[in-house]
């Protein structure tokens, strides 16, 4: 494989120096772009180490969402003033490139010093895998060897959106998530937000699809799913639904609902929180893959949107 | 060297520069952007974990690609979160940053709500 | 074959971080929004090339979702571009004919 | 012997090689935002265009034909109204002359 090596040389250097740039930037909103960059690049990384599905995640979620949200957020916020623009004194920057060296070089350590053979549990998520009747081993563990963790994160994402809310003024309580509204769109803009949809909804259901065998999945495909959702909201085709729209409340919980359930059933059914009954692994795992899917796009996007603003007229003036 | 061990040291000197971000950027949202940094260089590194531990025909040991990739949407969130509540600081007191000693802004940025 | 392919990828990959230097020149934010336009479209040729090259399956799903997400981030930028300038409409946040922020306008001629 | 087909594919990459070398040059050398816009997307449609043309002898199923055309389309269709919004963008307020035919953003 030493045919790859200039290509591995050159990913890393890209990928470092559009590093420095997003931490050197001289401004936020230049440092936000070169993020976006930097996890376009940081993806084709991900494929050399053989890891599509993080790659997958890694391009929509890492680098699409976050890119978009720090762009957003970069744009709406009031400039700095000088005396906040202020670096460290040159002591203070020196002493912490230190303590940074010093942690990279240990890390690097680490990196050099790792065991051999490596350990790993390939093996065991091997052998395993049958038993679910998934052919894709990440999904396989995500859902069947450690699905405690796929529960915890899909609460952690309602709870999150639930802090993000709890952030609104009381008197806009109630009102649509305001922060992806923008000046009346162009025909360009819109024409975009009405012929891309049906190709990425397209996109995020195949990409769910084959995660039960190939690289995909839930997580990748609802971001797609609301990749597109919100570009139909920026492009001012749709709005927001209001916080307290009840239909989206249970769009937002149904995926953690069903999957505590089917784990509560396992209980009953195989013995164990979380186990699936013999032969019905891949059934139920589909189940609970498709809920949450739904629930994570609904969640993603409105993390996006940001808490809900109260609806003033006057607020279009300009 | 493998391309494992490159990417390795490439997440070291990632998680090194986001570190560095993070202690000497006083804005609150470039401290936002540098922590994603360290977040990504951490899950570099768990790759090479995993690209090491390729095994039973697979390319990668799973169990730590299945971690970045929770990690991931859990990073995604908590970045939304702190998003928010960055532009929440500003909405109330107009700062941009963290530094409790300057509260200093702008005559007409201020509206005090409390 | 792959040899070549790997090669193409490396020469496409090189070229569109040479661009990058107009990250660092700007002048102005579109400029550096076509340097990350090529980054893209490039990254997406140079991943195809190294999944041809390589036999590894699913690299055209991930150039397809590398395709949908870089249009998706452009539009942010662009539209995060008529709000950095003065379309800001939150009155308490007042934005518009501040020195410290030439950076973030993009617009005006040339 | 190269086989035809191998021959086929080496034209085509080289030349959508050389299409995303010119784009950069383009990128860096050209005075100002939309003649930059220009070379980009030159490279954008026929450097990735051609690389696909070139990779599709290489592959076997047609499923992944299929993948490889959507993803140049998809990159086709992106491209075209990036550029329109970007050039909106860069649009000196009011339009110029050069710019009258188009609607406002």
């Amino acid at each position: 494989m030493s045919l790859t090596a200039p290509v591995d040389l050159g990913l890393a250097l890209l990928l470092l120096g559009l590093a420095v740039w997003v931490i050197a930037a001289s401004a936020t909103y230049r440092a936000a772009e070169g993020f976006i960059a930097y996890g376009l690049v940081l993806a084709l990384v991900w494929v050399r180490l053989g890891s599509v599905d993080v790659a997958l995640t890694e391009a929509a979620l890492g680098s699409g969402l976050t890119g978009l949200l720090l762009l957003r957020a970069a744009a709406r916020l009031p400039p700095a003033d000088p005396a906040e623009r202020a670096r460290p004194a040159k002591g203070v920057r020196v002493l912490a490139g230190l303590l940074c060296a010093v942690v990279t070089a240990g890390l690097a350590a680490v990196v050099l010093l790792l065991p051999e053979p490596a350990p790993t549990l390939a093996p065991a998520a091997a052998a395993s895998l049958p038993a679910t009747g998934v052919g894709n081993p990440v999904t396989g563990v995500l859902l069947a060897y450690r699905a405690v963790d796929t529960l915890g994160e899909s609460i952690v994402l309602v709870l999150a959106l639930i802090g993000l809310w709890s952030l609104a003024p009381d008197a806009a309580w109630g009102g649509r998530p305001g922060a992806l509204t923008t000046a009346p769109a162009g025909s360009a803009l819109r024409f975009l937000a009405q012929v891309l949809p049906p190709f990425g909804i397209l996109v995020g259901i195949h990409l769910l699809w084959v995660g039960a065998d190939h690289p995909g999945g839930k997580f990748q495909g609802a971001t797609v799913l609301a990749a597109m959702w919100v570009l139909v909201i920026i492009a001012g085709l749709r709005r927001p639904p209001p916080v307290t729209s009840r239909a989206t409340r249970w769009l937002v919980v149904v995926g953690s609902l069903i999957f505590v359930g089917i784990g509560a059933a396992g209980i009953w059914l195989a013995e164990a929180f979380l186990a699936y009954p013999d032969g019905l692994a891949k059934p139920l795992i589909l189940a609970i893959e498709a809920a949450l899917t739904l629930s994570v796009a609904v969640i993603l996007g409105l993390l996006l949107a940001g808490p809900p603003e109260a609806e003033r007229p006057t607020e279009r003036r300009s | 060297m493998s391309e494992a061990t490159l990417f390795g040291l490439c997440g070291a000197a990632l998680v090194g520069l986001g570190l560095y971000g993070l202690i000497c950027h006083p804005g609150a949202l470039r401290k936002i952007l540098a922590f994603n940094l360290i977040g990504s260089g951490v899950f570099l590194l768990f790759g090479i974990v995993a690209r090491r531990g390729a095994a039973s025909g697979f390319g990668g040991d799973p169990v730590p690609q299945a971690l970045v990739i929770t990690g991931l949407v859990v990073a995604f969130a908590a970045t939304a979160l702190a998003v928010a509540l960055v532009l929440r600081l500003a909405q109330t007191s107009g700062r941009t940053g963290l530094d409790p000693e300057r509260p200093g802004q702008p005559e007409g940025t201020r509206r005090t709500e409390s | 074959m792959p040899e070549f392919l790997l090669a193409a990828a490396a020469f496409v990959l090189a070229t569109v971080a040479l661009g990058l230097v107009r990250v660092l020149r700007g002048p102005s934010d579109a400029d550096r929004l076509l340097a990350a336009q090529l980054l893209g479209t490039g990254g997406v040729a140079a991943l195809l090339l190294l999944g041809v090259a390589t036999a590894e399956a699913a690299v055209g799903d991930l150039a397809l979702v590398l395709t949908l997400l870089a249009a998706f981030a452009s539009v942010g930028f662009v539209t995060g571009l008529g709000r950095a300038d003065a379309a800001d409409p939150r009155p308490e946040a007042t934005a518009g004919g501040d020195p410290e922020r030439p950076d973030e306008a993009g617009r005006g001629p040339g | 012997m190269m086989p035809v087909q191998d021959i086929f594919t080496v034209a085509a990459v080289t030349l959508g090689s050389l299409f995303f070398l010119a784009g950069t040059v383009g990128l860096l050398r050209f005075p100002d935002t939309l003649t930059r816009l220009h070379a980009l997307t030159k490279a954008d449609n026929l450097g990735l265009g051609l690389v696909v043309l070139g990779l599709l002898p290489q592959v076997s199923s047609p499923l992944g034909w299929i993948g490889l055309i959507a993803v140049w389309l998809l990159a086709l269709l992106a491209g075209a109204t990036v550029g329109q919004l970007v050039a909106g963008a860069v649009r000196p307020p009011d339009g110029t002359p050069a710019q009258r035919g188009n609607p406002p953003a």
